[in-house]
């Protein structure tokens, strides 16, 4: 009865976010296993998307009853997700969506919101600073960025804010410290830092705090990790506000797999975390310092 | 980035026939030492479904191995396939999501010569470049790898391109998850683009000039070879087979963006490499340059099957096992 | 023998008032030379003569900075690259010009295969290889890779290469300097053979006796001058010498000297196997010279490298003043004053690319240092002094080491090894490509070495050098010693009989 | 693998000093020109904190890059020194973490020592491994690469490693933010590295002998070198190199994580190419170097400061601007 298998597929942990992934992916299969004595979880991590699917194919070899993957690159897997579907096995996608993100391909999709989470990040640059000029610092050229910048200007759309500039940070801190640097030298005058991530906070403080500027006024990022957490529970001024993007989410999306699997409960469709404004205070909420990320 | 095998050759008294026969074997008796691990890591490797996954699968570094080949043997080298992948492929499903002919077949026929079309100029670009400008081919296709990969995310703006026709997809999946006598298709376009490639580097007057162009530029000069035709050459067939790694890999994945293929040039230089290519040119192992992508893709594959490694160690795993697949080619090699 | 006297006959290449600069330093001087049908014309002249640069000219590897080429008598532009051998015009570069990934049989071919509906015919051309090399009385092996070959073998694959071709022209740049008698017979065998066909050629070498045998003329060259052209039935090997060096030369050979029989052994070698060489003892006393005979591939260099551990032996002793030393460690030879000077001073001797005084000075870097840093001047110094003691001469100071003559370079390199100022000398091939002028100077500062106190090997295929200079000779012979002759014994006729096979003694 | 100036030079008929000094020279024209480019894209751009700031964060890929140049020089390639710089990093911020030592200034000088011994015995290991192996150094060192990264993701679990005492912290922080005369350490350390590098390179037997083996093992093999103990050394300096690289990185951001230093390696190689210094060995131009990796820098620099680029064609841009760079170089050394 409990002798299923659960194949997890995640990315290889490459940033703290998908650090964070990897952490709770490890987490949650630790503990269905313990829940489910039989139960076979396997974890698998890829660092792109054509590894990705050969390390769906070679789950699938194993014999899955379920497969939870959290896309490197949402499209280009597609297709190694529709093979397991059609063979029967349970699918949920997490975060990542394909274009085509129906039934057809998976039976549940949990995923924080990427167009909230900009657009959170937009209408609080709208609300506490109205005439705001912006710089962007963006992730990497993948489809969830691009979401993410349109929900941002959805979230300013109508306001004074201006986006002075937006280059690719590539969710890396030193490329993010390097990026700042040059918008530092570029822009005499820049009110709010948008960096949608908070890996790369920590190199966009570190040109602020270097170039002694002061006319930036604070940073926004996002996710929600333990460092950007810790400093607006802090009250930090530059870090006023993150925006919630658990990487926990992967195990959210276990759970709901391991009852579906295991006690038939029907999961299906799509949960959608909300991209939570970590303030102040409601800060502690969100705060694990055992965490990895 | 001398070969070391270079210094032993010369310490030794002379090559007999004996060595040359155990250098191209060493590769394939690390396969096979793979292999043996692979079973005894998990019962499931050793299924044909299994290794017929494998063998599918390495098929695009094996393709791109086979043109790095003849790259290599002529004294250069390709650092731009990956991006070259990603810049074919995603004109090629651009091409087919234009919709400018309607009859599906057809249009799956032109978007592959496009495909091929666009892998052969952006191979002799390379080659112009390197030869006319001369400058090292490290640098210039570096610079082009930039240039694809740009043009790539200019192209999909950041996203992705994804085939959208259902019926062209429905009619070109099979290219890749097709098989005809029960071998899926792409294993049988590694062995039939290996086999032209092995005949061309062989037995054709080209495939000569080649050799002689990587082992000594100024001996083929000197014998009347167009020197920087041949390696130009060299890098158009390296284009030609960017393409048809990319005819197989559309139907795969069905979709591209600006991360396909990132780090595909350096998984094909290793294939190369283990497959006893040495790196400073002169020398050319077709069939020893599939064998180490098979050998790249096991590698991965086996570490995906075992299920005791820690996620976060597998570079670390890879890496030794690498390592020490050449060491066991090396000491065979010199025990002969 | 030698062909009907072919004045009058037609004159197939010719050049006129022809001269080259590089990089504005002029190394030939309006130099004319005309070649005539079925001829064999001797090029002949002092280390960086020029005559190198004159048949580069004459077959289209480098252009004329002025003059003309005139081929059946009709100006020409030749083609760079090789291409002259489209107009019958084939060359033997004195440095070898060959692949070292391909094989035999793919080196004679190159640039020219031979294929059928489009496919190599690998068949015919390994046979095409095998029947070329064996009129040349080679045994190489046409599968062979070029890069396992010995220097000499190959030399006969150049030599195998021009042949092969259906040429008109035949310019032979020092084809001879690593070959034995044997060889050198069997090759002027074909040479003739051919010119009694009509084919002409240009031939360099520094070897007089070969240049009175074979050529039916001889044009001589000085510091990049036209100096005469005449019949060689004319001249002499002296008057010869006289016209390369501009003055008369005195002995050849220095006077030997035998060492005391009390002398201490520098330098013992017993029963020394490797993979080809078997059993081979010899030693050798303080101030004695012993030369070492043979032919091609008898393993002369295989025991010498295993002598200085630069392979390992299998079994066997070598003992430096008693001195036991590890096998296949270089160093230990080196720290115990035994140096080596190989053969192949292209892939083994110097560094092509880099200029004189790096090479010179690259084994004896620690006595050009200063508390642990390089000092130039020493250096410069100890570059002043080879250049005079060799006799080197370039005509700009600062050419890369691979544009040199080839006489220099050899030069060089023998000065490069006698910088480390080792005890005991094992010297291979040292008179490769040197004229006659310096060869005598050589000869002599091996001597003065020898007197010294010092020991020295001299592996030589040039038979003469070895009874003129040696008290000792040893003789191998596939593998082995077959003999190490003394006093009256060494002669030509007792060398051959040993070298050949026909006689042997325990060494 | 072999580079095309190799094939100039020969065919060329004879190197004067005049070639070899506008060899040396061409890298620093190509920089002026970027420097000019860059002045007419945005006034900002030829200010003092702007050049200060790209030059400080040079350093990484400079001083790595002084230390590729011997491996490069020497023959040999080593792709490990980004998995590397995060291995060292790594170790070096978690034995500060550990609380090992108490006193602030005793701790953060072991941990400066570990930080180097952890190099040098990188370094060795690629090089032992590349020598006693007889393994083509590309393959060694790829393995390697992904055994350093490995390791770095095991030890942070993906995630990142964080300096966490504050008082280290602010201790430490000068060395890549502080200055010296005004001018900031990085640069100093720079030019401080590039100044011995120099002189072990021109100046010493070790540095003569690493140009020997890399033109030709054999002809350094008959000269009595050690060939395989050069080989090692240069591998060794590069791992010093690496850790002095880390010694500035890690007081910049306090932190490392699994992605730090990802593709450093190829930048280091590029800086070195780019400096004038031929990929197949026996030839070294330390300051080119350091020249190349300015260039690197000022080429994304400028691209950031440019407002007329979208964001998506920078690697476009960058990879055209690379090449041409090299085009001008090679123009120039051929004019003269
Ligand atoms: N490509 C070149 N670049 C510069 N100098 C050159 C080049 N080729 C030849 N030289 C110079 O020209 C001069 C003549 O050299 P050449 O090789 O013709 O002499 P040679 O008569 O053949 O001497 P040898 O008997 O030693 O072979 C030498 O000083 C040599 O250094
Ligand atoms: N019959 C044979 N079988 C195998 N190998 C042979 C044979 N004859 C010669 N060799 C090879 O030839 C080499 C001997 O050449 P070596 O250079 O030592 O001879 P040498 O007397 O110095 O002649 P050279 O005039 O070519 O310098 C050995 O390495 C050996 O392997
Ligand atoms: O990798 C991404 C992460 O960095 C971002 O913050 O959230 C979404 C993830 O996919
Ligand atoms: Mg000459
Ligand atoms: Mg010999």
């Amino acid at each position: 009865q409990d002798a299923k298998t659960i194949g997890v597929s995640i990315p290889a942990a490459d940033h703290g976010w998908t650090a964070g992934v990897v952490y709770h992916a490890e987490r949650v299969a630790e503990q269905i296993r313990k829940e489910h004595p039989g139960a076979k979880v396997i974890v698998k991590t890829s660092p792109d998307p054509a590894s990705q699917a050969n390390a769906v194919q070679d789950l699938a070899v194993q014999g899955l009853d379920a497969l939870v993957i959290l896309p490197t690159d949402p499209d280009q897997l597609v297709n190694a997700i529709k093979e397991v579907k059609d063979a029967g096995t349970f699918v949920a996608i997490v975060d990542r969506a394909p274009s085509v993100n129906d039934d057809s391909v998976r039976d549940l999709y949990v995923a924080g919101n990427n167009p909230a989470l900009g657009e959170v990040a937009g209408e609080y640059i709208k609300a506490n600073t109205p005439d705001a000029e912006v710089v962007v610092i963006r992730g990497m050229p993948i489809p969830i960025d691009q979401q993410r910048q349109d929900g941002f200007d959805k979230g300013i759309a109508g306001s004074n804010v201006k986006v002075l500039d937006r280059q690719f940070g590539n969710w890396n801190r030193d490329d993010a410290f390097k990026v700042m640097q040059d918008f530092l030298t570029k822009y005499p005058k820049i009110d709010v830092v948008w960096c949608q991530d908070d890996d790369m906070a920590v190199g966009v403080l570190e040109a602020i705090e270097q170039a002694k500027r002061t006319d930036i006024k604070y940073v926004v990022a996002g996710a929600g990790s333990k460092d950007m957490i810790k400093r607006v529970m802090d009250g930090d001024k530059m870090i006023p506000v993150d925006v919630l993007y658990p990487p926990a989410m992967v195990g959210t999306a276990m759970e709901l797999t391991a009852a579906a699997v295991f006690n038939q409960v029907p999961v299906r469709g799509t949960y959608v975390l909300d991209a939570t404004l970590i303030t102040k205070d409601n800060a502690k909420n969100y705060y694990f310092p055992d965490s990895p990320f | 980035m001398t070969a070391n095998d270079d210094n032993s050759a010369l310490a030794r008294p002379r090559r007999s026939f004996r060595d040359v026969d155990l250098r191209a074997v060493a590769p394939f008796a690390a396969l096979i030492l793979l292999l043996i691990v692979g079973a005894l890591v998990n019962p499931n490797f050793i299924g044909i479904n299994n290794l017929a996954n494998v063998a599918t699968r390495s098929a695009f570094i094996a393709i791109i191995a086979v043109g790095a080949t003849f790259v290599i043997s002529s004294g250069d080298l390709d650092l731009s396939v990956g991006s070259m992948v990603a810049f074919v492929a995603s004109l090629m499903i651009l091409f087919m999501n234009s919709g400018a002919i309607s009859d599906p077949a057809l249009m799956l026929a032109a978007a592959a010569l496009l495909a091929v079309g666009v892998g052969a100029l952006c191979g002799l670009a390379n080659g112009l470049i390197t030869t006319l400008g001369r400058i090292e081919p490290f640098i210039v296709t570096l610079g082009t790898m930039g240039i694809f990969r740009g043009l790539t995310t200019w192209l999909s703006q950041g996203g992705a391109i994804t085939l959208r026709q259902p019926e062209l997809q429905a009619m070109y999946r099979p290219v890749y998850f097709g098989s005809i006598f029960g071998i899926p298709i792409p294993i049988i376009v590694i062995f039939v683009v290996a086999a032209i490639a092995a005949f061309v580097l062989y037995r054709t007057r080209y495939g000569r000039h080649v050799v002689a162009v990587g082992s000594s530029r100024d001996v083929a000069r000197y014998s009347g070879i167009h020197v920087n035709r041949v390696r130009t050459i060299a890098f158009v067939i390296q284009g030609l087979c960017v393409a048809i790694a990319v005819l197989l890999y559309v139907p795969r994945l069905g979709s591209t963006s600006a991360t396909t293929g990132i780090l595909w040039e350096l998984q094909a230089i290793t294939a190369v490499v283990v497959g006893g290519t040495a790196l400073k040119g002169g020398s050319g192992r077709i069939w020893g340059s599939i064998c180490g992508a098979f050998i790249l893709e096991l590698v991965g594959n086996i570490m995906l099957l075992s299920n005791f490694i820690s996620e976060y160690l597998i570079g670390t795993i890879q890496g030794s096992i690498i390592i020490i697949a050449m060491l066991v080619q090396r000491s065979l090699v010199r025990k002969s | 023998m030698k062909s009907a006297d072919p004045a009058g006959a037609d004159v197939v290449l010719s050049a006129r008032r022809i001269s080259k600069s590089f990089s504005g330093v002029q190394v030939l001087f309006s130099v004319d030379f005309e070649l005539r049908r079925g001829e064999v014309h001797a090029l002949m002249g002092e280390n960086g003569a020029g005559k190198s640069t004159l048949v580069k000219i004459l077959s289209g590897f480098e252009q004329p900075t002025s003059g003309e080429i005139l081929l059946d008598g009709v100006p020409v532009k030749l083609p760079a690259n090789g291409a002259a051998e489209a107009l019958g015009i084939v060359i033997i570069h004195q440095e070898f010009n060959l692949a070292e990934h391909l094989t035999v049989a793919e080196s004679l071919f190159l640039g020219r295969e031979v294929t059928r509906f489009g496919v190599l015919d690998r068949r015919f051309m390994r046979a095409e290889a095998r029947r070329v090399l064996d009129m040349l009385g080679s045994h190489v092996d046409e599968n062979a890779l070029i890069g396992s070959l010995a220097v000499a073998d190959k030399q006969m694959v150049e030599i195998a290469k021009a042949i092969s071709r259906d040429a008109r022209v035949v310019i032979m740049d020092e084809p001879t300097a690593v070959l034995s008698r044997e060889e050198t017979r069997v090759l002027f065998d074909q040479v003739r053979k051919l010119r009694a066909a009509g084919t002409s050629f240009i031939f360099v070498s520094h070897k007089l006796d070969e240049v009175m045998e074979l050529t039916d003329r001889v044009t001589v060259l000085r510091d990049g001058q036209w100096v005469k052209t005449a019949r060689t039935e004319v001249l002499d090997g002296e008057s010869i010498a006289q016209l390369m060096v501009g003055r008369e030369l005195s002995s050849l050979y220095p006077a030997k000297h035998e060492p005391d029989i009390d002398e201490n052994i520098l330098l013992s070698v017993r029963s020394v196997s490797t993979g080809f060489v078997k059993e081979a003892s010899f030693e050798i006393r303080r101030g004695e010279i012993i030369g070492f005979s043979g032919l091609i591939g008898s393993g002369r260099t295989e025991l010498m490298e295993a002598v200085v551990g630069l392979r390992p032996r299998l079994s066997g002793h070598v003992a430096v003043r008693g001195q036991e030393l590890p096998s296949g460690d270089v160093h230990a030879a080196i720290r115990a004053g035994l140096a080596y000077m190989t053969k192949d001073r292209k892939h083994k001797g110097l560094l092509l690319g880099e200029g004189m005084t790096a090479n010179l000075t690259l084994q004896s870097l620690a006595r050009h240092s200063r508390r642990g840093y390089l000092d130039p001047a020493s250096e410069a110094a100890a570059m002043d002094r080879a250049r005079r003691r060799f006799d080197i001469r370039v005509r700009d100071n600062a050419v890369a080491v691979g544009r040199m003559s080839g006489g220099n370079q050899q030069k060089l390199l023998l000065a490069k090894v006698m910088e480390t100022e080792p005890q005991i000398i094992i010297i291979d091939e040292p008179t490769r490509g040197i004229d006659v002028g310096t060869k005598q100077q050589i000869y002599h500062f091996i001597s003065a070495l020898a007197r010294e106190g010092r020991a020295i090997v001299v592996v030589s295929s040039e038979m003469p050098e070895v009874i003129g200079l040696c008290t000792r000779v040893a003789v191998m012979r596939e593998g082995r010693i077959a003999g190490i002759l003394e006093g009256s014994e060494i002669n030509e006729h007792e060398i051959m009989r040993y070298a050949a096979g026909l006689k042997s003694k325990a060494a």
